[in-house]
């Protein structure tokens, strides 16, 4: 194929030397003000890698840059836990259970993606959140899912819960990761919104916590998994457009395509090379690859990295810096290591059959710098596009119809008036789809795999062991109620954590901490921003009552069509210990003639 | 004086684990074998673990059939050596030809995870002596591709043969033909099985512990061997 | 009464993984000097009438909408002769 | 370099709940007139070199041991224009 001539690569240096070029920022989502500050931090204008790399770690997904400001309260209005070992802000928290054993745990959102494409966007949701896990340090040993559609009985719910389902499942049951329980629920207003929020939990020795960071000069960094290919590039491709015009070989897809074998091989990898003790820092990759990985790591570490992007594996030869550099391809991590320690990580890769490459190294600076072709294209403070990313406080307003909808109460219903009435509202009641046996979801997903699951479906609750020898195990729930969070998102959030809550300690487990994911509309409506202002505002504040901390979570905004959001619905998690798992409750009825009591009113 | 069972693990293997700890609940002592070796590492007998090796692409098993390790199991198993293919293991056996027929994708087409009931047929292979005939027993079954086929001939031979060991009892849950969960080789000592005993051996974790006579029986055979 | 066959294959940009794995695969079995390989889906269609561009738009049509997915998937419709 | 493609097919006689699942849901989205689907997979095999007689002995070779389960399933190769 001929290509027509290439423009010249955008440097640090061209760019120094033509400060007028126009640019792209807002075709890739930033605002003016942002590309301006991105010039000051620069002292120059970026380059379109650079620019790439800016904007999408400032975008919503990853910066939070609209939710941040009210997410502080989870850190601010922490009750104290001495189970606390990694706090909010890591990959995820890391809870203390006793006896040497810590566990991880979060929820984390894929829904526009499994709107689009509902195999792949599920299934890739849960390798997302996977990875997330592993990269703590921990050994991934369940997953949960919560999922929202529309209306039951709606064409579009057939094309998507089905492809929802057996992607989580697919993905999940490929991996050996036990499915230890979830919700689903329709209602009308997710029906171009559908939730697909999934959980891992992993577990570990308290002394084999990683974190994502690169210290050590001279420390090689170090790619594996898959190769990096044109998934989830649609931003990067503005800036290939621009340069590139129609010499690209074809669109770029914006699907992400998951390969959980790959990734049942990354895990398998990863803690052979934790038992090895072969990394100084971990980081997988999620929204915005390497780009969100160099600089994160970079960033919490002591500063300084040079990568050369020539040796990126790639699976399409076609791809620009900045697409190699915002590519989302799923099943990679990146790892830090001491260079005499690289050929041991590398043998434990090559066992496992996993492609692993030295791309860069820690450097004595304080610049993330990245070269290809010999030339240096992104010469950035790490932390500036990490964590230095603009913080919005975005208007707040009470909707209107808030009071309408609040009088709005049961009185108003007519009561049945006879037997035979009151029989078909029981009826109908019954015979809703949120309230009919979910066996059809549960026989999808492999509950057994492990062996170490105490309780999964259709209990309240899932459990596992954690340790055969001494029983030691924990239980988790996650649940979410949207109509309750839209009646008054502020108790709305907290009957969500008191659910999830009362599940867990029904089965006789003591709940410790909390994850959840905060799905909601545009930010840009102030009566969407009221309602997740006050759903943070009464997760914190029962968080704070009940004495179980926030460990991490997720949001997921912009969950509307039109003008018409999704009800808000923050999904919660709450994980619980047990001592001993043989001392577990299920929730059936075992013993002919036992009393049966009532708690509270 | 035990008996020392080897578990393969492939690339992409899952309930290897569990395989491992039904051997030792049963009092065996189970030992890791990895699919890039040939060393058997001297084990009595053999268990091909659930899973998706190889990510079950092309067809499941198909690819680790042809790994290293299988050599020598494949050539042990000619000879008599006791092998066990659970679901994953079952579709490495047909595909390694030492069970006749092909596990292919469910009638319903959805993967299954549930309790299934099973009747044990042959209570005479090397898998299954801890068992009665006849004796019904109920562990998980999981799987996306578990409809056994075979042609009529060799279904018929099958039948004839008493090779039929397991049949599942009141649901079909992939459409497998004549209702088979499981089979044998000629000599009895190769067993081909869908559902998992290996996930029901402890009370706390599986739905019975009716799984663990096939791994007792195992042991027995092969201890009184001595 | 005719054959219809439709081909479907996933986009050349979207990841394959069952094809890279017949790939690894095949060296390893001593196949050498294949360079890529994608796997799809071959649908066989027998029509209780003729093949004719009416039957065959139909048929791409069901293609489009069903057959494949078109978000990942390319597809093509011919005649069996 | 050329292209080498292997169809792998159900043999006639084994069931295909694929096809068959195919074909019930054709009929509900408005397409009539399909007697029969099965389903069946295409593998795109790229060579380094020509698509000659002793490269096409061994792709079938390929296909025999591997990419079909003969048992069940029957092949054929042929080069792509
Ligand atoms: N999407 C899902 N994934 C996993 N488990 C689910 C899912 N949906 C429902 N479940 C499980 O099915 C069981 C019944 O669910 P549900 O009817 O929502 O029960 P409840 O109303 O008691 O929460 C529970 O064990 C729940 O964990």
């Amino acid at each position: 194929m001929s290509t027509p001539a290439k423009p010249p690569l955008d440097t640090v240096a061209h760019a120094t030397g033509t400060p007028e070029q126009p640019q792209p920022w807002a075709e890739l989502g930033l605002k003016e003000d942002e590309y301006t500050r991105i010039r000051e931090i620069l002292g120059r204008r970026p380059t379109g890698a650079e620019l790439a790399m800016y904007s999408v770690m400032w975008s919503e997904h990853c910066s939070y840059k609209s939710s941040k400001v009210h997410l502080k309260q989870f850190g601010e209005k922490a009750p104290h836990s001495d189970a606390m070992l990694v706090g909010i802000g890591e990959n995820a928290g890391v809870v203390d259970i006793g006896e040497g054993w810590a566990v991880t745990f979060k929820v984390e959102s894929h829904n526009h993606p499994s709107y689009v494409e509902p195999y792949q966007g599920a299934a890739t949701g849960v390798g997302g959140i996977v990875r997330d896990i592993l990269a703590m340090g921990a050994r991934p040993v369940a997953v949960m899912d919560s999922l929202r559609f529309g209306a039951a009985d709606h064409p579009d719910t057939k094309r998507v819960l089905p492809g929802v389902v057996a992607g989580i499942g697919g993905y999940g049951n490929c991996l050996g990761l036990p499915n230890i329980g979830g919700e689903t629920v329709f209602d009308p207003c997710y029906q171009g919104n559908p939730l697909v929020n999934a959980l891992c939990i992993g577990v570990m020795r308290h002394e084999d916590i990683h974190l994502a960071k690169a210290a050590g000069s001279g420390n090689k960094v170090i790619l594996y998994g898959a190769r990096t290919g044109g998934d989830g590039i649609g931003g990067a491709s503005i800036l290939a457009s621009e340069t590139f015009d129609d010499a690209k070989p074809s669109k770029r897809p914006s699907v992400q395509v998951g390969d959980p074998f790959q990734e049942k091989l990354l895990i398998e990898c990863t803690l052979e090379i934790f038992r090895e003790n072969l990394v100084t820092g971990i980081q997988d990759f999620g929204a915005a690859g390497l780009s969100c990985a160099t600089s994160e790591l970079a960033s919490n570490g002591s500063g300084g990295m040079r990568v050369d992007l020539d040796d990126v594996p790639l699976r399409d030869s076609t791809l620009t810096p900045e697409e190699i550099l915002m590519s989302e391809s799923q099943e990679r991590m990146c790892a830090v290591v001491e260079p005499d320690k690289v050929d041991r990580f590398l043998a434990i890769c090559e066992k496992w059959d996993v492609i692993a490459t030295v791309i860069g190294e820690v450097t004595d600076g304080d610049r993330l710098e990245i070269y290809y072709h010999g030339e240096q294209i992104v010469d950035v403070p790490p932390r500036s596009v990490a964590h230095d990313g603009p913080t919005l406080n975005r208007p707040l307003a009470r909707p209107g119809w808030q009071d309408e909808l609040q009088a709005d109460t049961p009185d108003r219903l007519e009561r049945p008036a006879s037997a035979e009435l009151t029989r078909l509202t029981l009826l109908q009641l019954v015979g809703s789809p949120d309230q009919g046996d979910k066996s059809w979801i549960t026989d999808q997903y492999d509950r057994y795999v492990l062996g170490n699951t105490v309780l999964a479906s259709p209990e309240d609750s899932g459990m596992i062991r954690i340790d055969e020898a001494s029983g030691l195990g924990v239980a988790l729930s996650l649940d979410g109620n949207g109509r309750y969070a839209k009646l008054d998102p502020y108790t709305g959030a907290q009957l969500a954590l008191a659910e999830s809550y009362r599940n867990v300690a029904a089965t006789g487990a003591k709940p410790l901490a909390v994850t959840d994911c905060l799905n909601f509309g545009s930010p840009e409506d102030p009566a969407v921003m009221w309602q997740f202002s006050e759903a943070c505002r009464g997760l914190a504040d029962a968080c704070q009552v009940l004495g179980t901390p926030v460990t991490g979570g997720n949001v997921s905004l912009y969950n509307q069509t039109g003008d018409t959001a999704i009800n808000p619905t923050p999904v919660v998690g709450v994980l619980g210990v047990i001592d001993d798992v043989e001392r577990r409750t299920p929730v059936a009825f075992r013993t002919e003639g036992s009393l049966v009591y009532l708690l509270g009113d | 004086m035990t008996a020392r069972v080897g578990v393969v693990t492939f690339p992409g293997s899952l309930d290897d684990g569990d395989a491992r700890r039904a051997v030792r609940l049963a009092g065996g002592e189970p030992v890791a074998l990895w699919h890039r070796d040939t060393d058997l590492h001297q084990v009595d007998a053999v268990v091909l673990p659930g899973g998706f090796s190889y990510g079950d692409y092309l067809r499941c098993g198909a690819i680790a059939r042809f790994s290293p390790i299988m050599e020598n199991i494949i050539a042990g198993a000619r000879e008599g050596m006791p092998v066990l293919g659970i679901c994953n293991g079952f579709q490495i056996l047909c595909e390694s030809h030492l069970l006749p027929g092909a596990l292919t994708r469910n009638d319903h087409l959805h993967f299954v995870c549930r309790d299934q009931k099973l009747r044990i047929e042959n209570a005479g292979t090397a898998w299954t002596s801890d068992y009665e005939a006849g004796q019904e027993i109920t562990v998980p079954l999981k799987n996306g591709e578990g409809g056994y086929v075979a042609d009529e001939r060799t279904l018929d031979e099958l039948e004839a043969e008493g090779r039929v060991v397991a049949r599942y009892l009141e649901l079909n849950p992939n459409g497998s033909r004549r209702d088979i969960a499981g089979i044998s080789n000629a000599a009895g000592n190769v067993v081909g099985l869908m559902p998992h005993p290996e996930h029901a051996v402890e009370p706390l974790t599986g739905p019975t512990t009716e799984g663990l006579g096939f791994f007792t029986s195992i042991l027995k055979r092969l201890v009184t061997a001595r | 009464m005719a054959r219809v066959v439709v081909d479907v294959m996933l986009k050349p940009e979207i990841l394959d993984p069952q094809g890279q794995a017949v790939q690894r695969a095949l060296p390893r079995l001593g196949f050498e000097g294949i360079t890529d390989v994608r796997q799809g889906k071959r649908f066989e269609l027998e029509l209780d009438g003729p093949a004719d561009e009416a039957a065959l738009a139909r048929i791409r049509e069901a293609a489009e909408t069903f057959l494949a997915n078109t978000v990942i998937e390319d597809f093509t419709v011919r005649v069996e002769s």
